[in-house]
């Protein structure tokens, strides 16, 4: 397995015009597989306080950040895995990583395909940009619990 | 299970009935939202934190000038020396004005713009022109409008009409006062962090004046609802009720506001005349608003709906709780959706910024009274009016500033270090219209 | 490229030499950690903020007392008011401590406590009891004792072995007089909800003496690192070194601490008399700790290397930032972390806070000096000390708080309501006194 996902990340790193493939083809054939994700490094922190939230047995990583509809979720991953992958091997991102204004709203809208109809008064209302109700403002520890960044050490470990 | 739930909840906004602008009886928009109106209604309950709200079994809440003598001493000359009490649910407002003793003295109709739903009356007045209404309003008396209202069908305290558009249930304002204000801020240049649509509107072209219900974004709007009515005003016979955010939200700025302000006959601008010292000072009137803006909640987008109003589970849906109140009494819901916190610790933290607020509050109370002994002393002594002018000029500052911390309702939470800023410009302001007193002799004027 | 970062990650602590309780010299400790010790060294590089650090390009930093007179007013009678300039890195403690005119005066030896990696040293004089040796270095003068730190091998700033135990690298507290100030903390009663092991220690058996080693978290730990010197402190002639939290952390606490203090001699406790007015003073120094200890950081388990040695990553490996430094320079890693707004913002809500904090304690200074004047005025008028009293009383109290704010290195921003609490308080007392050097002939005595 770990062989396998080496080889897939390593031909990521290949060329632009193949990696991209290669990104989505490798994510999307272990899509609800979490490791994946992590198995780079930079998403560790994610990975382990995903582990500690109210979600890790209700969703998985691709559940709240691609997009569920068969084209979305094929240019989301493109897009991503492009950013991501030079990011990661340029080691030129700003840290702590902070999601993009576009994944914002992808999250969002996952939110949404599970929870609706809890919170169908709520969103009738409106979900035009300035209109949002935007869950992460209240629920922002949903997916990793305590804000992670780089990974803040526990708090009471010695 | 997520699935059976879903059947369940599928069409929460079937309407019984049709609603229309003209309708401020919250029952009948009940019948079609029977969740939110049913928590609505349980504003009429009597709780009590330690500096919120009011929980005697009395009829009518506690005299605030009673417990603090020293707001009575401030107020002499005004009618709230006559009669200040803790504030209560939303059910009350109407009832509570009503009742209060100010009323012993002539009040201005523009009292009801906060205290009613008073949106028809407006019309009317206006002949369709809601703002002219408004404007129109403060020339009739207190009891001739409350009794226009009256004889116009049921009056009732701030119903749903006054912050939905009945169509879309939107929020939306309505206050005429309001949104001149608001307007008046979007003019100005004073930095407003908190409001991004305003700076938004600022970059545009400005060929319409902001708005709100057109501009401002659904969270501000869950705070602008509320700005309608808890906000600092001049409400009386000289001029139309005003809101004083030309020069911006603070302390300073909304004095330097009044303090360029002159009533229509020309007249320099203030609230009353200090029964003892004679100072010409300033009144100011719950700044919930004003302090909120200051506090790093409100540059973090939380409005005060998020904390007065949070979410709350109802069966398989999610409604905002409409039971408006103070939100020590729903901690969980209020607050731990964002502070992952134990309630107890929560508490403790309010407590915490509470209590120092509190104590500097009275120790700026006692520094004004020092001051108003020492005018006291210094007229005894025969100084003249102008040899009093710079320490009732400090006096107006001083109070002015007590009293905004004083009339403001959450003991400082809203802005903590601000509201320690303020209070600790004021007793500089009254110690130093102390020292003056004390020389007036050496006040060559 | 993954494969090699993982190798790289598995073992960062392969050790090229052995280090010990005696290695003072950081070099050595770098040829095992190289990149804490690569970050440590930039702490030799200036850095400034608008009101961090030094930046200029002279050779010392610049001097408080030239930008602020009403600092070196206030210090008169004391070291202080010959030279007190601004902070900088690490690498300059002992350099400046030399460099300093200060020294003029007789300086005490422990002063080394918290400017030289001193255990061995302390060891030396103890015959290997360092807490006996701190014991005996006020004895010694400064000069004297600096003279045997050299003498002993090189003498280097805090170095790895204050803060790190030298065989698991785990943290640890060295310093004698922080071991005792923080016992008597753990020993009185005063709340301290940022310290959970305190609490904890509280309620258990109290056989042993509270020790941070023993029973601090690490989290706790990373605080408590800096607390071995970020700390208020008496440190002169008359008794040894002393950190004053026997009432724990507040500024009125460490006030009474003080008040309550004999000297050996049996004398009361005060730091000087000041030149001017003959009042008995307080001096504080800064109270970084105790600040942050009242703050909402701390309770909410925010440690001093959270914010001043964030974690940064080098490939798969995260390291702490040994470029101690403000953490304005680092805004992304010191505060993204926890604080999901932009770099700008961030700074933005720092500069209000600071601000503010800025304004009010200029106007604090202010008031002192208006009492420091009339004082002057009663002294010339033929104010006898009896009928000057009490405004020396309140010249102490204003003095202890407003030099605590302005000693302390935040410029508010560790506990900003906190902050202006104490700057309220301070104006309040500078004023009464100026009203009570006026009234120096109506003091009956
Ligand atoms: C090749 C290494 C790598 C893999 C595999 C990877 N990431 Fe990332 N990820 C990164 C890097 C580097 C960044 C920072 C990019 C930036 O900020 O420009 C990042 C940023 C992000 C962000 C925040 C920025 C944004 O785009 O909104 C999210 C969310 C995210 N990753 C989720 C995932 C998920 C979900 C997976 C698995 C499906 C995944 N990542 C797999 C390296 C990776
Ligand atoms: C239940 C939903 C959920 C799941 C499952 C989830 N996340 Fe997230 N993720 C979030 C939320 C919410 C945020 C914060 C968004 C914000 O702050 O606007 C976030 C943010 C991120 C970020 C950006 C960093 C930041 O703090 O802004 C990364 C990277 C990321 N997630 C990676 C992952 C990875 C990897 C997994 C799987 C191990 C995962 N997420 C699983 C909801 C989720
Ligand atoms: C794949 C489906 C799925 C997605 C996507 C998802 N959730 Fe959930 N969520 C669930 C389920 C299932 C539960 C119920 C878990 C339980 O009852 O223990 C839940 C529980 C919750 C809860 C209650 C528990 C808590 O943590 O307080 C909240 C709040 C919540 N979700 C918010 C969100 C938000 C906000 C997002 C988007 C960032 C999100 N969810 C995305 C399925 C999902
Ligand atoms: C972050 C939470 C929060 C926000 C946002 C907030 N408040 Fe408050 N408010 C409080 C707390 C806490 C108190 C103190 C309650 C007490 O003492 O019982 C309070 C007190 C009050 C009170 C007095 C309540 C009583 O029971 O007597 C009023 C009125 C009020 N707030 C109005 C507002 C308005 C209007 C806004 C927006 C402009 C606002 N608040 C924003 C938390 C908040
Ligand atoms: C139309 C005017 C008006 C509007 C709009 C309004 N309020 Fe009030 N509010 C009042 C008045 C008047 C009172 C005092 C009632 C009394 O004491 O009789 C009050 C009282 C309160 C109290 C004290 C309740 C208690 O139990 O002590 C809180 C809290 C409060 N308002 C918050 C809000 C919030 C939050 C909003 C917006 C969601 C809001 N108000 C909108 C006029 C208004
Ligand atoms: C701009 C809005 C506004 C206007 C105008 C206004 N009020 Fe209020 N009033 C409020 C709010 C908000 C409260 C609740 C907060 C508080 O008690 O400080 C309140 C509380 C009260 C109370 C209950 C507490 C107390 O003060 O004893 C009375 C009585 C009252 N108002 C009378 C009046 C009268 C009389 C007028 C006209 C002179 C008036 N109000 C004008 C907004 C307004
Ligand atoms: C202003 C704050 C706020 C926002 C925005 C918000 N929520 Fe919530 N949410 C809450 C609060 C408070 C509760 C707890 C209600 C209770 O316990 O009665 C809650 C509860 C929930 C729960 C379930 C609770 C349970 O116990 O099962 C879910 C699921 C949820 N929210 C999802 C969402 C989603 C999806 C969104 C975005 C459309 C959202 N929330 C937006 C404050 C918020
Ligand atoms: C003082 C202002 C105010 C009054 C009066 C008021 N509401 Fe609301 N209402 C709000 C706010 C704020 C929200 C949250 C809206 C949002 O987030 O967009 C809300 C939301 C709602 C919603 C949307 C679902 C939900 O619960 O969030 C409904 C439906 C609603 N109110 C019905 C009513 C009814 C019926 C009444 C009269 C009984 C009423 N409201 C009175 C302020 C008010
Ligand atoms: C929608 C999110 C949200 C809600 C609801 C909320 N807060 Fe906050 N709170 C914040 C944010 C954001 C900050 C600013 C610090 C930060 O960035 O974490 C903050 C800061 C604070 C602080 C420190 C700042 C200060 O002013 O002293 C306290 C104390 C606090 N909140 C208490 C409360 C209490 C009590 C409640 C409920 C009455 C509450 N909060 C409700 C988001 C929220
Ligand atoms: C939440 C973040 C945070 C925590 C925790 C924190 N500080 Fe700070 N500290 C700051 C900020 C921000 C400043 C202001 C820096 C400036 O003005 O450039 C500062 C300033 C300082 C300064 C002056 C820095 C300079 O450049 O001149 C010192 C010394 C200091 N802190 C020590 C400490 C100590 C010791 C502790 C723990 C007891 C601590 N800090 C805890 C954020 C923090
Ligand atoms: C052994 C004593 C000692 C210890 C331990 C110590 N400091 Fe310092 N610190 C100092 C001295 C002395 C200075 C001033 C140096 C100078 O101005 O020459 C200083 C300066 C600083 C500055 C100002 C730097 C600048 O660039 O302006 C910061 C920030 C700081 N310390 C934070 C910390 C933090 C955080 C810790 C713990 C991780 C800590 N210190 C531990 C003694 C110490
Ligand atoms: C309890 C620890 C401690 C003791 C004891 C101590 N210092 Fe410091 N000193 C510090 C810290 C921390 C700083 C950096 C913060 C600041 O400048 O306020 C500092 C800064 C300084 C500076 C640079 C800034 C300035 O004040 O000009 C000098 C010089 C200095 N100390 C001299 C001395 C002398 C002389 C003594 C003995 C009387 C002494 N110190 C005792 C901790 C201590
Ligand atoms: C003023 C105190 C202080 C000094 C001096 C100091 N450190 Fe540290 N060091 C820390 C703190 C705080 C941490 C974080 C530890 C934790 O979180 O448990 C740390 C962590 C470390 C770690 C663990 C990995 C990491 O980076 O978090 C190593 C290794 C280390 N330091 C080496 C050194 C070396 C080598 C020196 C001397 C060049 C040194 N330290 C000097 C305070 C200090
Ligand atoms: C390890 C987490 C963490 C770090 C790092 C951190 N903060 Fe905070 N901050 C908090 C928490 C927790 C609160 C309290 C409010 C809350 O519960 O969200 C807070 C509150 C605040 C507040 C509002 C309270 C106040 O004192 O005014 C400000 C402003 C703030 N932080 C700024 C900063 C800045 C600037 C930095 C970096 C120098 C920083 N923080 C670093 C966790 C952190
Ligand atoms: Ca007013
Ligand atoms: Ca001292």
């Amino acid at each position: 397995m770990t062989q396998i996902l080496t080889s897939v990340f390593v031909g990521i790193f290949i060329g632009v015009g193949i990696y991209t493939f290669h990104y989505a083809e490798g994510l999307s054939y272990v899509s609800t597989e979490p490791q994946v994700c992590a198995n780079c490094h930079i998403m560790r922190p994610q990975l382990d306080s995903w582990q500690k939230s109210s979600h890790h047995k209700a969703a998985l990583c691709v559940d709240c950040h691609l997009p569920h509809d068969f084209i979305g979720k094929y240019i989301a991953k493109a897009d991503n895995g492009r950013r991501h992958s030079t990011g990661f091997t340029f080691q030129n991102f700003h840290e702590p990583i902070t999601i993009t204004e576009k994944d914002s709203r992808i999250l969002q809208k996952n939110c949404l395909r599970c929870h609706e109809p809890m919170v169908q008064d709520l969103v009738m209302i409106g979900q035009t940009d300035s209109n949002t109700t935007y869950c992460v403002r209240c629920h922002e520890g949903v997916g990793h619990g305590e804000r992670v960044g780089l990974g803040r050490m526990d708090k009471n470990d010695k | 299970n997520i699935h059976e739930k879903k059947i369940e909840a599928i069409n929460p906004y079937v309407r019984l009935v049709e609603v229309t602008e003209d309708d401020t009886d919250p029952e009948k928009w009940g019948i079609n939202w029977p969740r939110e109106y049913d928590s609505y209604k349980k504003t009429a309950i009597a709780t009590k934190t330690r500096f919120g709200g009011h929980g005697g079994s009395e009829a009518m809440p506690a005299e605030k000038i009673e417990r603090d003598p020293w707001l009575k001493r401030m107020f002499l000359g005004y009618a709230f020396s006559i009669d200040y009490r803790d504030r209560r649910g939303h059910a009350y407002m109407l009832e509570d004005q009503e009742k209060t003793l100010r009323q012993t003295k002539p009040q201005s109709g523009s009292c009801l713009h906060c205290h009613a739903s008073i949106m028809p009356l407006y019309r009317k007045l206006g002949n369709g022109d809601a703002t002219k209404g408004m404007e129109e309003s403060y020339k009739y008396s207190y009891q001739d409008l409350s009794k226009m209202l009256h004889e116009m069908g049921k009056a009732f305290p701030v119903s749903c009409v006054d912050c939905h558009e009945h169509k879309t249930m939107q929020l939306r304002v309505t206050r005429p006062a309001f949104i001149a204000g608001i307007q008046r801020l979007a003019d100005s240049s004073a930095p407003v962090p908190h409001l991004p649509s305003v700076d938004l509107w600022r970059q545009g072209d400005r060929k319409q004046k902001y708005h709100p219900n057109m501009d401002a974004s659904r969270t501000e709007m869950r705070a602008l609802v509320c700005a309608q009515c808890h906000v600092e005003y001049y409400c009386a016979g000289k001029q139309p009720l005003t809101f004083p955010w030309g020069d911006g939200l603070k302390v300073e700025d909304v004095e330097r506001f009044w303090n360029n302000s002159t009533f229509p006959d020309g007249t320099h601008f203030y609230d009353f005349a200090h029964e003892e010292s004679g100072a010409k000072v300033l009144k100011a009137q719950h700044p919930e608003f004003e302090l909120w803006s200051q506090g790093i909640h409100a540059r973090s987008g939380v409005a005060c709906a998020d904390c007065h109003m949070p979410y709350m589970r109802d069966g398989a849906t999610k409604v905002s709780d409409h039971w408006v109140r103070s939100p020590l009494l729903n901690i969980s819901r209020a607050c731990q959706t964002c502070h992952k916190f134990s309630e107890q610790e929560i508490a403790a933290r309010v407590d915490a910024i509470q209590e120092r607020n509190y104590q500097l509050l009275q120790r700026t109370a006692r520094a004004l009274m020092d001051q108003l002994d020492a005018i006291e002393k210094a007229k005894k002594e025969g100084a003249s009016d102008n040899q009093l002018e710079k320490a009732r000029d400090f006096q107006r500052k001083a109070q002015w500033r007590l009293d905004f911390i004083a009339a403001e309702n959450s003991m400082g939470f809203h802005a903590p270090q601000e509201s320690a800023r303020i209070l600790g410009e004021a007793v500089d302001y009254a110690r130093q219209g102390q020292v003056d007193a004390f020389n007036w002799r050496g006040v060559d004027n």
